[in-house]
């Protein structure tokens, strides 16, 4: 047999891969050999143009118990216990189908994490759309958070917090990221290996049908119009399948009968059964005849490359089969056997008796192909790095527009959509800085938050992926948390163009300064490349999720005014950086613009330590930390909270626009009413404390340049998104 | 043999979803639309083609409408 | 000790705060009960939690009526046996019968998770006519409750109508999801079989921002006792 | 003027509320059913009968059914 130019590259291989698998089999692959290989080198599986990149992350440290590699790294969180989380991205198959592309995202990432042996407690979600002007911004929105409430409100798991913007960039690929925490006892951390020469393959979970066949191949592919057409591809979720998956796992991890599990994602039983194999340096023969099948006339192909949800690959202890299939009958759940582990390093498929693949495992992971695609600064960076001259005429209405703004407004319509109080365990939800959640059965609470600010990565990438770490690390500190571990998403567009390789590689450098700084070491992550429409590439948008632990008995303070009479003060040094990179200068010339703030470590580390002290002292109540929209935009959150006014003077240069919306790193708000200054001053040490004014009256007044009734900003900047969100147009059956 | 159940909210009943369907129909410029009600189908397949009528009735008494706030039609075809 | 069965349905996502809130209540125990399994196994009291029992799929609680266990729980209603249903199992009570009315979707079409208040209209074995104003959390999809018009009246009339959702102060309804008289929840004619919409169990520690929910459970345990 | 539109999701594509119902079905002791697939049937009342048809499917692909996963069919009574 052989194929054509065209049918090769259908399968997202090109000529010069294909000829490689030609050449590391030592003959012409069969059909299903074929979509395999494409599947598995595909960027998504393979991660091809990104591993050279991910070796250079800092990815190591005491606290890890489980690095990247697995379905989800673990962090030890102390009394035996590890903290097991991972973000992934799910983008592609969410602008095609937006409440089901969401939902199966949210599916997926709680299976690499329940899959370790943990029971999810926390899911965090971020999301870019295009404008909001955008015909299918509305659309999207609406569906993609329905989606996600749809699937992650029926599993049980609180959704407790997230990060949502909007920008022209990603007008025709939106993205979608998802978060999902779990806790495990350190020595019954599950992972993904098959050893044990003989040991039974077990499928388990939801039957399979022809949902989503080349969804790892689409992942790698630039949108175009045909993609809109792209139809077999669209898996449906059944949370309420993958909730009894989840209690007929766990159920049986109390017992010894697993040797390794994986949940079957992209490329489905392919990727779980080839990954298996090479964490144990073993072989696998698959009878694809058991299988157990949702739709009749499927053939081998569709088997092994179907991404229907809800399913989960195990490898058993000999003589375990019973019990296995007797746990997920109690959960009326399928558990079938399907293969059995060999020595060979060979993956091997069988269909109505005769062998249909023999592939190496190493051909299939480990030695795909691997790129280091050339890299380049584009020469525009220069110009867009000039801040261009404009003026604050009207600080007070700029303020009210910021506030107002996509990306400025009040985010309740989001989360309201979400049960973020499933579990009886969250003791701070979202609209703080950070989530924090209690870890059950114990006094251990976790805090999470996830960031990414793209305009600043995108105007220098390395200094904003750093800033974007620094950010991370300070929302922890602004809930008394230190720092445990991240996980990351690296978002961007093309690894074939060299302005976006380069993006990619400068960020990854810029999140490695962070996270060495501030003892963030990425334990597991997800690369989403070719993100792009029309010939033109997402922000750079490497998204990170931050997970601390808060000291015992701390109490969270709040990140808004409780009321009238504190004490306001702003910790940290004055603004210096201007309004470069700032979401003012963006709303004001329409486009973004200048540098990004840069990121002084020892300063920021410095604040974190005095946060957390007067945190952990109980000397300020209110902690909320300055960052997009600078220091107006986060008082006014402060004020607006509980409609508590403030007059007061904040620091800074003569220049109005770079003092109240500037966005230097290295910046906290808190506010007491029973400490005193000395008292605070001495507590922060080195750390500039700036007292701003006191609370009370209507209004928010600053430097007698703002005075702006509270109770006015707070109505329009929590109906702007839902305004935008219900438009009558938006409805859908 | 397959057996269609529809099933309706009872007039009296607010249907949510129907006036936001016709206020998006609006929205979309859609004219003279009155009202929209929305139910569900169900397509039931069966083995055999005994008794089905009365058979699928007594499901849709069982379990797929509610009788507080549905009625429901079977058609056989 | 009175002991209180907690039922889990597959898709039952509340069962272990409630067990849990019903463990840390003086004169409580909490009993795990299976969907499965038609034996009560003696209990004093039986609480339906919330969740998405059988996905929600067809209409909320339409498949959990039909588990053996609410075989047991019917009749254990019926001999005046205490039963509460919070959210979804408020559901399940409706679509048993064991409550008048039914759950549909929410005015607005969308999930909600917020904060809301309550006031409470009679005297069952979960609450007491001057529990006052409660603060407690709600998240659902589909809780606008709706009943035949001709029979509200009477319901109201006979305090049947036990929740309703009102303003801060108490003085006006303030309603989240559309339901008919601003109801929240609603009791059987003897007041032993009691459903709603917001948690109690979700608000019965100070770290979690609230503790009037643990007013539910100190009754309960006072009429056990 | 009324018109129904009938929305099922697309053959293949999964259906997790009609493998769950035909299970409830099977529990209730109704034998033979092969399998239950569930869709949406909407209502709509016009003021005028003018190119019913043409309209309605006009309102279903515009909003009633999502061309990804649905398919749907257009009567007028
Ligand atoms: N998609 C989302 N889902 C849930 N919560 C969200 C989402 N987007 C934003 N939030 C919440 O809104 C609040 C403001 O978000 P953000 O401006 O990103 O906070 P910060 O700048 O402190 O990281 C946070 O509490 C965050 O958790
Ligand atoms: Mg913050």
């Amino acid at each position: 047999m052989s194929f054509s130019d065209d049918v090769i590259r259908a399968q997202g291989l090109t000529l010069d891969e294909y000829a490689q698998a030609v050449e590391g089999l030592g003959r012409v692959p069969t059909w299903a050999e074929l979509g395999v290989i494409g599947a598995m080198w595909s960027e998504h599986c393979s991660y091809k143009s990104s591993r050279v990149h991910l070796a250079r992350l800092h990815t190591t440290g005491p606290q890890v118990a489980v690095g990247p590699g697995e379905n989800a790294g673990a962090v030890r969180i102390g009394q035996g216990l590890c903290a097991v989380f991972k973000m992934e991205s799910h983008n592609h198959p969410s602008y095609i189908e937006p409440y089901q592309g969401a939902a199966t995202g949210v599916g997926g990432i709680l299976r690499d994490v329940f899959t370790m042996g943990a029971r999810p407690i926390a899911a965090m979600n971020a999301l870019r759309f295009g404008r909001w002007e955008h015909p299918k911004t509305r659309h999207l929105l609406n569906g993609v958070v329905a989606g996600i409430g749809g699937y992650g409100n029926c599993f049980g798991v609180p959704t407790v917090g997230g990060n949502l913007s909007f920008h022209t960039a990603y007008d025709g690929n939106c993205l979608v990221n998802a978060f999902a925490l779990g806790i495990a006892a350190e020595d019954r951390i599950f992972l993904g290996t098959a050893s044990g020469v003989g040991n039974p393959v077990v499928y388990v979970g939801a039957k399979t049908g022809r949902d989503g066949i080349h969804g790892a191949t689409m992942a790698s592919d630039v949108f175009d119009d045909a993609t809109a057409d792209n139809r077999p591809t669209v898996q449906v979720g059944d949370p309420f399948r993958e909730k009894l998956l989840l209690e007929a796992c766990l159920e049986l991890m109390q017992e010894d009968c697993i040797v390794g599990i994986q949940d079957m994602g992209a490329a489905g039983l392919t990727s779980a059964s080839v990954e298996m194999a090479s964490r144990g340096g073993t072989g696998l023969v698959l009878n694809l005849d058991c299988v157990p099948a949702r739709e009749s006339g499927m053939t081998p192909y569709d088997f092994l490359l179907s991404e229907s949800q809800e399913r989960m690959l195990l490898v058993a202890k000999p003589g375990m089969e019973p019990r296995v299939a007797e746990v997920f009958a109690k959960w009326d759940l399928d558990a079938v056997v399907i293969g059995h582990v060999t020595d060979d390093s060979v993956w091997r498929c069988t269909w109505h008796g005769d062998e249909v693949c023999a592939l190496p495992v190493g051909l299939l992971a480990d030695d795909a192909p691997k790129y280091h695609r050339p890299c380049e600064r584009p020469e525009s960076l220069a110009a867009m790095q000039v801040v261009p001259d404009v003026r604050c005429s009207d600080p007070g209405a700029d303020l009210l527009a910021l506030l107002t703004s996509p990306d400025g407004c009040h985010r309740g319509w989001v989360w309201r959509q979400y049960d973020h109080e499933v579990g009886a365990g969250t003791v701070a939800g979202p609209g703080g800085d950070a989530a924090v959640v209690e870890v059950p059965g114990t006094d251990i609470r976790l805090a999470m938050t996830v960031d990414c600010t793209a305009r600043h990565v995108l105007l220098e990438p390395k200094v904003g992926a750093l800033g974007v770490i620094a950010e991370a690390a300070r929302n922890l500190a602004c809930v008394g948390a230190t720092p445990l571990a991240a996980t990351d998403c690296l978002n961007f567009g093309s690894p074939e163009r060299t302005d976006v390789a380069w993006q990619l590689s400068e960020s990854v450098d810029g999140l490695t300064i962070g996270c060495k700084a501030f003892d963030l070491p990425i334990i597991s992550g997800n690369v989403s490349l070719y993100n792009a429409s029309a010939g033109s590439a997402i922000l750079p948008t490497p998204m990170v999720g931050a997970v601390g632990k808060l000291a015992p008995g701390v109490v969270v303070p709040r990140s808004a005014f409780p009321r009238a009479g504190m004490t306001v003060a702003v910790l940290g040094r004055p603004p210096s950086h201007g309004v470069g990179a700032s979401l003012w200068l963006t709303h004001t010339v329409g486009r973004d613009a200048g540098t990004p703030p840069p990121v002084d470590l020892s300063a920021e580390n410095a604040l974190h330590a005095a946060v957390r002290a007067l945190i952990a002292q109980e000397m300020v109540s209110t902690v909320h930390d300055v960052f997009e929209g600078g220091i107006a935009v986060a008082l006014a959150e402060c004020c607006m909270a509980e409609t508590v006014g403030l007059v007061g003077t904040t620091p800074g240069s003569e220049d109005v626009a770079g003092r109240l919306f500037g966005e230097d790193h290295g910046r906290v708000i808190v506010a007491w009413e029973h400490s005193d200054d000395a008292a605070i001053r001495r507590v922060c040490g080195d750390v500039p404390v700036h007292v701003i004014g006191t609370t009370g009256g209507d209004h928010l007044a600053l430097d007698g340049v703002v005075n702006v009734r509270v109770s006015a900003l707070r109505v329009a900047h929590r109906n702007a998104l839902k305004t935008f969100a219900e438009d009558v147009h938006a409805v859908s059956g | 043999m397959t057996a269609f159940v529809t099933v309706m909210l009872r007039p009296g009943i607010l249907d949510p979803q129907g006036l936001a369907i016709a206020d998006g129909l609006a929205g979309l410029g859609h004219k003279g639309v009155q009202s929209v009600r929305v139910g569900k189908v169900f397509e039931i397949a069966l083995d055999d083609a005994d008794n089905v009528q009365e058979r699928v009735t007594q499901m849709a008494k069982d379990l797929l409408a509610n009788p507080v706030i549905e009625d429901f039609t079977v058609e056989v075809r | 000790m009175a002991r209180v069965g907690v039922v889990t349905f597959p898709g039952s996502n509340c069962d272990a705060d409630m067990r849990r809130a019903v463990q840390e209540t003086d004169g409580l125990e909490a009993v795990a009960l299976w969907h499965k399994e038609a034996d009560l196994q003696g209990v004093d009291a039986v609480i339906l939690p919330g969740g998405f029992s059988y996905g929600d799929y067809l209409r909320c609680g339409a498949m959990a009526r039909l588990s053996p266990v609410m075989q047991a729980v019917t009749e254990f209603a019926n001999a005046g046996g205490p039963v509460l249903g919070v959210c979804n199992g408020f559901q399940i009570l409706c679509e048993a019968g064991l409550l008048p009315g039914a759950l549909v979707r929410n005015r607005d079409l969308r999930f909600v998770c917020d904060r809301v208040r309550v006031v409470v209209s009679r005297t069952t074995p979960f609450t007491n006519v001057s529990d006052g104003v409660l603060t407690l959390p709600i998240a659902h999809g589909e809780g606008c409750w709706v009943a035949d018009p001709s029979q509200l009246q009477a319901l109201d009339d006979a305090g049947q109508l036990l929740f309703r959702y009102v303003t801060e102060d108490g003085t006006r309804g303030d309603n989240p999801n559309g339901s008919l008289r601003d109801v929240a929840g609603v009791c059987n004619a003897q007041g032993n079989v009691v459903g709603l919409m917001p948690h109690p169990e979700r608000a019965c520690r100070p770290a979690l921002k609230g503790i009037d929910g643990q007013l539910f459970f100190a009754h309960l345990a006072r009429s056990l006792a």
